[in-house]
C-alpha cells in the first residue's frame, strides 16, 4: 500500500480563512472517499493524504510552501485557491514536475504557458450572453455596474460590458465596490441607482452580494440582478431576507438547490459528514478536480509523475462517472483551462428555478 | 504621628535607601536635608505608597501603612507635594486644586472653603485659576502644587523641596507659608537643600547621606555643626 | 558570546554560515524560505535605521517595499527593461517618492509619526490596487523575470538565486554597519534619544531624518525589487501593514538599534513561523500571546539584553581598571 | 435634494460609528499612551457576542447590546491588566507591538471558535420610517441617536463626574494622580473597560446594517486612528469632529467623486490636514 | 556680543516677552533674574530659535538671527543647556559626547559611504573635542563610565562639556545650578569663571542670589516678560523696583 501525499496551500487564517478552508474541504471530501473505495494505481493499493500549509493569502507564502509541499512531503499535486499564489508557484512547478491545481478564474493562469496547470473553475465567459438577453428582456435597457473590485469581478465586468452593449443596451453606471474590505455599500448604492438601472450587475463573496441586493432594495430599487458566479443565490437569500426580494435575479444554481440525482445524493452524503454545513461550488468543483486527478493517476500509471498525470487529465474528464463530475467537466484544453456545461437559475415569482443556459432569454 | 523603622528600598540592584529610621510628632515640622541623590525622594515616596520598602515598617499614629495603596495613604491624610510638582497640565489650575481634595469628594461645602483658604495664599493663582497649569511658569506651577497637596486637608504634609526654582521673594512666601500650616497644626515633613531658610522654621532635623540617616537634631545644633554648615549652608 | 564574536571575525564567521547554508539545507524548500528571509533582512535592516536608530517608527516601510516591487515589475514586465536597469530604477523611485512622503511625515513626531506613516502605507497599498492602467490593480503583475545573468554568473536555480539575494545582503550588513558607526549614525542615535538636544547642538534635524529615511526605504525599495524578482509576481498585498509588522517583530525579537539584532530576528522568526505550520488557524492564538511575552519580558530584545548586560559589565571593569585607555562602548557603536 | 439627505443621513451613520470607535480609542491613548490596535478586535468581539447572545439565547437586541458590553469590558480589562499594565514604563514601540500581539491572539481566537465566514445579524428595526418624501431605515436613525446620545453621556461623564475627572488627570500625569488619592491602576481598567463598552456599542449597533466576521474591525480600527490624529490623540471633542469628519467626507466623496476611491478618501484628507496642520485640527501648540 | 531690539513674544493672548531690548556683552558673565514666569526661559528659546519671535530683532555679531532655525544658531556659535539633561544612558560619557562637535564637521552619506579620508579625520577630530570639553570641566576620569551611572553633579557638567563641544561663542545655560547644593554651586561658579577666563561668553539665568551676585557682571532683570532693571549687581540690588518685584528686602544692598 502507497500513500501518497496532496498538497494544499492557501489562507486558512486571517480574512479569506473561510474561503480557504472551503475549498480545501472539497479536497478531503474527495480524497477521504477515495481512501474508502479501494482505489488502486498500477495495480497497487494507494491511499491519499492531504498536506495543507496555511499562506495567508500571500504569495511570498505559497511559493515557500510549494518548496515545503514538493520537497518535503513529496506531493505531486498541490491545490491553491488564489491566482497569485498559482503565479508563485507556476515559476518553479514544471522544474520541479509538480501538478498545479489552480482554484481562480483568472483567464492569465492558464495563458502563460505553463505545463502543469489544471484549472479548476470551468470557463465563464459562456454565462454573460444569456445574462444579458434574460435581464434585459425582462427589466430594459439600463445596466448599473456595482459588481466588486477584485481581480474576478474585473474579469467578470470587462465582459458583461461589451455584452451588454451589443445587445443594444446602456451602461448607465459604473461604479465598482470594494466587496472585500469594506461592507457599508449604501454611498455606492445609491450612486448607482441615482442612474435609474433596470438591472444592476452585482457580485463578489456572497454574504456582500446579498447586503447590495438588500441595499439597492431598501433605496427602492425594483429591477433584476446579474448575479456573478463568485456569490451564491442560496448564500444571498438570508442576508436579504427571502428570494422574493432577490426577484429577477440571474445567477449560477447553487449546489444545494441543484435537483439532479447525483448532485443531490452527493449533497447528502456531504451533509452527513459535515452536518450542518452547506456546500458551495468552492466544494463541488474542488471535489471534482481532486477526483478528476486521481482518475488521470490510475489513468497514467503513477502517482508521482506530474506529467503524466496532466497528459491523462482529458481522458479522466471524459471517463469520471456522472456521479463524480459535478463541475459538469467536458474538457480540458492544452493550457489547462477547463469547459463545462453550467447550470443557472432565475428567480421568478419569488422562487428560485433551475433553467437551461441555452433556454435563457428565449 | 508618622514613623519610619528600618525602612530600605531598592531600585533594580541600586540599594536607595538603608534601614531609615525616623518620626515626626503631632504637630512638629520636620526637616530632612541631604545632597542629591542622597534619598529624600526616596523616602517620601515609600511613605506615600508609590514605591514598596524591601524591609522596614512605616505607621502612621500607630498603624502600619506600609505595602498599603498610595489611595489609602492619602484618604488617611499623609499627602504629598511631590518634587518635580506633577500636575495636571492641561487641567485649569482650579481642576488641579479641587482634584487635590479628591479623597474629600463628598464634601463640597468643605472644598470650598478650603478652597478659599488656598487661593488667598497663592493670590497669583485667584487670577490664573482658568489657565491650564501647564502654561504657567515654574513658579506659579510650584505653587498649584502646594495648594493641590493643602487641598487634600493633610494632617501629615510632606513637601519635597518645594522651593526648587523659585525666586528668593516667592521662596521666603513659600516658607513663611508652610510656618502657618504648620502653626496651624499640621505636621509637616520638609526635604530642602535651603537648609538655611528650612532650619528657621523647623523643629527638628535629620541629615542624610546615601540612604542613611546620618544626623539628627535641633536646627542649633545642626547649624552649629561644620560639616552640615559647609555642605548645606554654604560659606 | 565571546568578545572576538563582536568583532570583523564573528562577521566572518556569520558570512561564511551563509555561504556554507546550501550544503547542508538539504532541499529547496530550505533555501526558499532562507532566500525569502534574506529578503526581508534587508528590508528590516532598513527599518531599523530609521526606527532603532533614529528614533522613528515607520509604518509605511512594507508600501516603500512594494513602490520597489511594482517598479521592477512594471518595467520589466510591461516596458522590456532589462534587469538591472529595472532594478537600478526600482531604488531611485522608491528613493523619489521616499523624499517628498518622508519630509511630510517627519515633521510628526513620536506616535503621530507612526500613525501618520501607517496611512501613508494604506494609501501606497490602494494607489496599487486601484490605478489600474499602471499597476494592473487587484490582478497584480505576473511573468515578472527573474534576475538577468551578470557575465558568466546566473541566476536561474534556488541556489544561484540564494547567493545572489546573499550577496545584497552581506552589502546591506556593510553599509549598515559602516553607517551607524560612523559619525552620522552617532548623528542619528543624538537625534532618537532627543530631538531637543540634538537641535540644540545644532544638528538640523530635517535633514539628518530624511537621509536616514531615504537611506531606510532604499533598502526597503530594493528588497522589494528582489522580491519581485524571485516570486516572480507582486500584488498590492506586499505593501500591506501586515508586512509592516512582520519587520517591526524581527527588528523587536532581534533587539532594536543594533545590526546584528534585527539580523538575527529577520532570520531565525520565519523558521520559528515555519515550524509553527502545523499548528494552522491555531497558530496565531499562539503567536500573539508569545509577542506580547517577548515584549514584556525580553524589551531590548535578544541582542539589545545581551549587548546592554555586557556593555554594563565592561564599562565597570574599564573604569575600575584602566580609566584612559577604555574601548568604544559597543552599543552605541551597534553590534 | 432626495440624495443630499440620504447621503447626510448615511454620513450621520457612518461618523456615529467611527465616533463611538474612535473614542475609546483616544481615551485608551490619553491613559496609556498606547496606540491600542487590538481596539478594533474588541469592536469585532462585541458583535460576536451579541450575535451568538440573539442567535444561540434569543436574547432581545438591546439586551444582546449590554451582553457584548460587558463581555468586551471585561476582556478589555483583563488585556490592561495582563498586557499593558506591565508595560506602562515602556517606551512607545513596545506597548503598539504588544497591541498586535494582542489583536492577532483576539482575532485568530474569533476565528477558532467561531468560524471565518460572514455571518448577519437580524434586529426587529428592519422597517423603514417615512417621514416626508423620504423613507429612512430605522436602524440608522437608530444608530445615529444611539451613538450621538452615548456620546453626550460620556462627555457628561468625563467632564461633569469626579471619577470622569480622574481619568482625565491620570492622562496627564500618572504620579500625580496617585498622590492625589487616585488609584491609577484602578482607572487603567475602568479606561479600557469604557472603550471595551464603546466598542462593542458600536459594534452591535452597526452590525445589522452590515456582516460579522473575524476580520471585520480591521478597517474600522484604521479609520479610528486615522479621526483621533486629525482630532489630536488624546482629545474627545477631537475625536467626535474627526468621526463626522470622515464619516461625511466619505458619503459625500464615495458619491460624487467615485466609490472605487472611497476607502483611500480618509487616509487622503488626513494627509492633507496634516500637511497644512501638523498638530491635528483640535490641539493647540506643535507636537 | 548680541545685541536684542524690541523682542516681543507672545503666546496666543498672553505676552511672555515684552518690547525687551539689551545688550549681551562679550567676554562677560552675563545674568537674567526675575521672578517666575517673568519670561527668561522663554527669552533664551527666542535667541536660540526655539520658538520665533513675534516682534523685535536678534543681532548676533552683526548678523541678524531672528529667523534662523535652532541648529543654525547653534552653528554661529550659540549653545545653550537645558534644566534636564537626557543623556543616552547606555552609552559611556565619551560616546554622548562626540556628537557635540558635529555640527563642526562636513561629513555627510557619501562620505560614510565611501570612507573618506575626511570622515576618519572629522571623527577623530569630535573625539578630541569631546575629551577636550570633559577636561575642561573635569570629568576627564569618567568619560568610560556609563551616563546613566554618574551623579547629579556629574551630569550637570556633562550638559556643560555637550555645549562646549560645539565650540560656541556664547553659552546659554539656564538655571545650571537649580537642584544643586551650596558646595556644589560654588564648583559651578568656578566653572563659569574659568568658561569666561577661556574668552566665551556667558549668560544665565539663576534664583541663586549669593551666586549670581559674585559671579555675574551685569544682571537683566525681567518682571512680567518687561525689562525692569539692567547694570551691575550693586546697581541691581539698590534698584527698588527690583527689590520689590524680585529680590525683597533679605538680599537687597546692606
Ligand atoms: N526610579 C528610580 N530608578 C532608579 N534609581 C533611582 C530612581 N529614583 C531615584 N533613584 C536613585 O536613588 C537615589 C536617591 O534618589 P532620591 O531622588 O531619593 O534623592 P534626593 O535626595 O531626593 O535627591 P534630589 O535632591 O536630587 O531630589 C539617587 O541615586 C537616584 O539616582
Ligand atoms: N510654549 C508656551 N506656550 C504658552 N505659554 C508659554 C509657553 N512658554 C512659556 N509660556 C508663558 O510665558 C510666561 C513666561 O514663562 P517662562 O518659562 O519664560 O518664565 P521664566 O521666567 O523662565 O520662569 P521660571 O523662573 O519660573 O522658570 C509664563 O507665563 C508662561 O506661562
Ligand atoms: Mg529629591
Ligand atoms: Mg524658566
Amino acid at each position: 500500500q502507497e500513500v501518497v501525499k496532496i498538497g494544499f496551500s492557501g489562507p486558512l487564517s486571517g480574512g479569506a480563512a473561510q474561503y480557504g478552508k472551503n475549498t480545501l474541504d472539497g479536497l478531503k471530501f474527495a480524497v477521504d472517499e477515495l481512501n474508502a473505495e479501494n482505489f488502486q494505481v498500477g495495480g497497487k493499493k494507494v491511499t491519499f493524504d492531504v498536506v495543507a500549509l496555511d499562506d495567508k493569502y500571500n504569495p511570498s507564502e505559497t511559493a515557500i510552501n510549494f518548496q515545503r509541499l514538493v520537497q518535503e512531503s513529496k506531493t505531486p499535486v498541490v491545490m491553491c485557491p488564489h491566482s497569485g499564489g498559482g503565479f508563485a508557484i507556476q515559476t518553479s512547478n514544471d522544474r520541479l514536475n509538480a501538478l498545479l491545481l489552480s482554484y481562480t478564474s483568472v483567464p492569465k493562469i492558464t495563458a502563460m504557458g505553463n505545463k502543469h496547470t489544471m484549472r479548476i473553475p470551468p470557463d465563464f465567459s459562456a454565462y454573460v450572453k444569456p445574462f444579458v438577453a434574460y435581464t434585459m428582456k425582462r427589466f430594459g435597457k439600463n445596466l448599473a455596474i456595482a459588481g466588486a473590485d477584485h481581480e474576478y469581478a474585473k474579469e467578470w465586468t470587462a465582459l458583461v460590458k461589451p455584452a451588454w452593449e451589443a445587445a443594444g443596451g446602456k451602461i448607465v453606471a459604473d461604479n465598482p465596490m470594494s466587496y472585500n474590505r469594506s461592507t457599508d455599500f449604501y454611498s455606492g448604492v445609491s450612486k448607482a441607482l441615482a442612474a435609474k438601472p433596470d438591472v444592476m450587475f452585482i457580485g463578489g463573496a456572497s454574504e456582500p452580494t446579498g447586503l447590495v441586493a438588500k441595499q439597492a432594495r431598501d433605496l427602492g430599487f425594483k429591477g433584476g440582478f446579474i448575479v456573478m458566479d463568485q456569490a451564491k443565490l442560496n448564500e444571498m437569500k438570508p442576508i436579504v431576507g427571502s428570494y422574493a426580494a432577490l426577484e429577477g435575479a440571474v445567477g449560477v444554481l447553487p449546489v444545494m438547490e441543484d435537483n439532479s440525482a447525483n448532485v443531490k445524493a452527493w449533497v447528502a452524503r456531504w451533509m452527513q459528514k459535515y452536518p450542518g454545513r452547506e456546500p458551495g461550488s468552492e466544494a463541488s468543483l474542488n471535489y471534482t478536480a481532486m477526483r478528476v486527478t486521481a482518475l488521470a493517476m490510475q489513468l497514467a500509471g503513477t502517482t508521482s509523475d506530474a506529467t503524466a498525470i496532466r497528459a491523462k487529465l482529458g481522458e479522466a474528464i471524459k471517463k469520471l462517472p456522472a456521479a463524480q463530475n459535478l463541475a459538469n467537466y467536458d474538457a480540458i484544453d492544452a493550457n489547462g483551462g477547463t469547459s463545462g456545461d453550467i447550470r443557472v437559475a432565475v428567480v421568478e415569482g419569488g422562487k428560485l428555478k433551475e433553467v437551461k443556459l441555452t433556454e435563457l432569454g428565449k | 504621628m508618622l514613623s519610619l523603622e528600618g525602612v530600605s528600598l531598592a531600585y533594580g540592584s541600586f540599594r536607595a535607601l538603608d534601614g531609615i529610621g525616623l518620626h515626626a510628632a503631632a504637630g512638629e515640622l520636620v526637616v530632612l536635608l541631604g545632597a542629591n541623590g542622597a534619598g529624600k525622594s526616596s523616602i517620601f515616596l515609600t511613605a506615600s505608597g508609590l514605591h514598596k520598602p524591601a524591609s522596614g515598617s512605616i505607621r502612621l499614629d500607630g498603624e502600619e501603612i506600609a505595602g498599603t495603596r498610595p489611595a489609602q495613604i492619602v484618604a488617611r491624610g499623609l499627602v504629598q507635594c511631590p518634587e518635580g510638582r506633577k500636575l495636571f497640565p492641561q487641567m485649569t489650575v482650579l481642576k488641579n486644586l479641587m482634584l487635590g481634595a479628591y479623597v474629600h469628594r463628598r464634601d463640597g461645602a468643605g472644598n470650598r472653603s478650603r478652597l478659599e483658604e488656598v487661593l488667598a495664599l497663592f493670590p497669583i493663582l485667584a487670577q490664573k485659576k482658568n489657565d491650564p497649569a501647564g502654561s504657567l511658569s515654574g513658579g506659579q506651577q510650584q505653587m498649584v502644587a502646594i495648594g493641590r497637596a493643602l487641598m487634600g486637608r493633610p494632617r501629615v504634609l510632606l513637601l519635597d523641596e518645594p522651593s526648587l526654582g523659585l525666586a528668593p521673594l516667592v521662596v521666603k512666601q513659600v516658607f513663611d507659608v508652610i510656618h502657618r500650616i504648620n502653626a496651624a497644626g499640621t505636621t509637616v515633613l520638609l526635604a530642602e537643600q535651603n537648609a538655611h531658610a528650612a532650619l528657621k522654621i523647623a523643629h527638628r532635623a535629620y541629615v542624610i547621606e546615601r540612604g542613611r540617616i546620618v544626623l539628627e537634631g535641633t536646627p542649633e545644633t545642626l547649624m552649629n555643626n561644620d560639616a552640615v554648615r559647609k555642605a548645606y549652608i554654604g560659606a | 558570546m565571546p568578545k572576538w564574536f563582536e568583532g570583523w571575525l564573528g562577521w566572518a564567521l556569520l558570512a561564511a554560515a551563509g555561504v556554507l547554508f546550501p550544503f547542508v539545507a538539504g532541499n529547496d524548500y530550505r533555501l526558499t524560505v532562507m532566500t525569502t528571509a534574506c529578503i526581508f533582512a534587508i528590508a528590516t535592516l532598513g527599518l531599523n535605521l530609521i526606527t532603532g536608530y533614529t528614533g522613528q517608527f515607520n509604518m509605511a516601510h512594507a508600501g516603500f517595499m512594494a513602490v520597489g516591487a511594482y517598479t521592477l515589475g512594471i518595467l520589466t514586465v510591461d516596458h522590456q527593461v532589462p534587469f538591472w536597469i529595472a532594478f537600478v530604477a526600482a531604488g531611485a523611485v522608491t528613493a523619489l517618492l521616499g523624499w517628498p512622503l518622508g519630509w511630510l511625515s517627519l515633521r510628526l513626531k513620536g506616535h503621530y509619526f507612526s500613525i501618520f506613516t501607517m496611512c501613508v502605507g494604506v494609501i501606497l497599498f490602494l494607489v496599487l490596487e486601484k490605478w489600474e492602467s499602471v499597476t494592473h490593480g487587484t490582478v497584480g503583475l505576473m511573468g515578472i523575470p527573474g534576475p538577468a545573468p551578470i557575465g558568466p554568473l546566473r541566476f536561474e536555480t534556488p541556489v544561484q538565486l540564494y547567493y545572489l539575494v546573499l550577496a545584497f545582503l552581506a552589502l546591506g550588513v556593510w553599509v549598515m554597519k559602516r553607517i551607524t558607526g560612523s559619525l552620522l549614525g552617532r548623528t542619528f542615535i543624538a537625534i532618537r534619544n532627543g530631538d531637543d538636544l540634538a537641535e540644540a547642538l545644532g544638528i538640523p534635524l530635517m535633514r539628518n531624518k530624511l537621509v536616514a529615511f531615504l537611506v531606510s526605504v532604499l533598502y526597503a525599495g530594493w528588497a522589494g525589487a528582489l522580491y519581485a524578482a524571485f516570486v516572480r509576481f507582486v500584488g498590492p498585498d506586499v505593501a500591506g501593514s501586515q508586512n509592516t509588522f512582520d519587520m517591526t517583530m524581527y527588528m523587536l525579537v532581534g533587539g532594536l538599534g543594533t545590526v546584528f539584532g534585527p539580523l538575527l530576528g529577520a532570520i531565525a522568526v520565519p523558521w520559528l513561523t515555519q515550524s509553527l505550520q502545523f499548528l494552522q488557524e491555531y497558530r496565531f492564538v499562539i503567536f500573539g500571546p508569545l509577542l506580547v511575552a517577548l515584549v514584556i519580558f525580553l524589551p531590548h530584545g535578544v541582542v539589545g539584553t545581551w549587548l546592554a548586560w555586557r556593555a554594563r559589565r565592561a564599562a565597570h571593569a574599564s573604569a575600575a581598571s584602566d580609566p584612559i585607555a577604555g574601548p568604544q562602548a559597543t552599543e552605541v557603536r551597534g553590534a | 435634494m432626495d440624495v443630499l439627505l440620504q447621503q447626510t443621513l448615511n454620513a450621520l451613520t457612518l461618523g456615529g460609528i467611527y465616533s463611538l470607535v474612535a473614542l475609546g480609542l483616544t481615551l485608551v491613548y490619553g491613559i496609556l499612551h498606547v496606540p491600542n490596535f487590538a481596539h478594533g478586535a474588541f469592536y469585532m468581539v462585541g458583535a460576536f457576542i451579541a450575535l451568538k447572545l440573539m442567535g444561540g439565547w434569543g436574547v432581545n437586541y438591546w439586551l444582546a447590546m449590554v451582553g457584548a458590553a460587558i463581555v468586551v469590558a471585561l476582556i478589555a480589562a483583563v488585556s490592561e491588566r495582563l498586557v499593558f499594565h506591565p508595560l506602562r514604563k515602556a517606551s512607545g514601540l513596545h506597548p503598539m507591538i504588544a497591541a498586535i500581539g494582542l489583536l492577532l491572539f483576539l482575532e485568530s481566537g474569533a476565528q477558532a471558535l467561531w468560524g471565518a465566514d460572514f455571518l448577519r445579524m437580524q434586529t426587529p428595526y428592519t422597517g423603514m420610517v417615512e417621514f416626508a418624501s423620504l423613507a429612512l431605515p430605522q436602524q440608522r436613525l437608530l444608530i445615529i441617536v444611539a451613538a450621538f446620545a452615548l456620546m453626550l453621556a460620556l462627555h457628561l461623564f468625563l467632564t461633569r463626574t469626579v471619577t470622569g475627572s480622574t481619568i482625565i488627570a491620570m492622562a496627564q500625569n500618572r504620579e500625580g494622580a496617585a498622590l492625589v488619592g487616585i488609584d491609577p491602576d484602578r482607572v487603567a481598567i475602568m479606561t479600557f473597560a469604557i472603550s471595551g463598552v464603546l466598542a462593542a456599542v458600536a459594534a452591535t449597533l452597526y452590525a445589522p446594517i452590515n456582516l460579522v466576521y473575524p476580520a471585520m474591525g480591521d478597517l474600522v480600527i484604521t479609520k479610528a486612528f486615522v479621526i483621533i490624529i486629525l482630532g489630536g490623540m488624546g482629545s474627545v471633542p477631537g475625536a467626535i469632529v474627526g468621526g463626522l469628519i470622515i464619516g461625511f467626507a466619505e458619503s459625500f466623496g464615495a458619491f460624487y467623486i467615485s466609490t472605487d476611491y472611497k476607502d483611500i478618501i480618509a487616509f487622503v484628507l488626513l494627509v492633507v490636514i496634516l500637511s497644512l496642520r501638523p498638530q491635528g485640527i483640535f490641539v493647540q501648540g506643535a507636537r | 556680543m548680541l545685541e536684542v531690539r524690541h523682542l516681543t513674544k507672545r503666546f496666543g493672548g498672553n505676552v511672555a516677552v515684552n518690547d525687551v531690548s539689551t545688550v549681551i556683552e562679550g567676554g562677560k558673565v552675563n545674568a537674567i533674574i526675575g521672578p517666575n514666569g517673568a519670561g527668561k526661559t522663554t527669552f533664551f528659546n527666542l535667541i536660540a530659535g526655539v520658538h520665533p519671535a513675534s516682534e523685535g530683532s536678534i543681532v548676533f555679531e552683526g548678523r541678524d538671527i531672528t529667523r534662523l532655525r535652532t541648529d543654525q544658531v547653534a552653528r554661529l556659535g550659540i549653545a545653550r543647556t537645558f534644566q534636564a539633561t537626557t543623556l543616552f544612558d547606555t552609552a559611556t560619557v565619551l560616546d554622548n559626547l562626540i556628537v557635540g562637535h558635529r555640527l563642526r564637521t562636513r561629513s555627510g552619506l557619501l562620505d560614510v559611504l565611501l570612507g573618506t579620508r575626511r570622515l576618519k579625520a572629522e571623527e577623530r577630530l569630535c573625539r578630541e573635542k569631546a575629551r577636550d570639553a570633559l577636561d575642561f570641566v573635569g570629568l576627564g576620569h569618567i568619560e568610560n563610565r556609563l551616563a546613566g551611572d554618574i551623579s547629579q553633579e556629574e551630569r550637570k557638567r556633562v550638559a556643560f562639556a555637550l555645549a562646549l563641544a560645539t565650540e560656541p561663542k556664547l553659552l546659554l545655560l539656564d538655571e545650571p545650578a537649580g537642584g544643586v547644593n551650596p558646595e556644589e554651586t560654588e564648583g559651578l561658579a568656578d566653572l563659569i569663571r574659568k568658561m569666561v577666563a577661556h574668552g566665551l561668553t556667558v549668560c544665565l539665568i539663576e534664583h541663586k542670589m549669593d551666586m549670581i551676585m559674585r559671579l555675574a557682571d551685569r544682571i537683566l532683570v525681567l518682571s512680567y516678560g518687561e525689562k525692569i532693571a539692567e547694570g551691575t549687581p550693586a546697581e541691581v540690588r539698590a534698584n527698588p523696583a527690583v527689590i520689590d518685584a524680585y529680590l525683597g528686602s533679605e538680599h537687597a544692598v546692606a
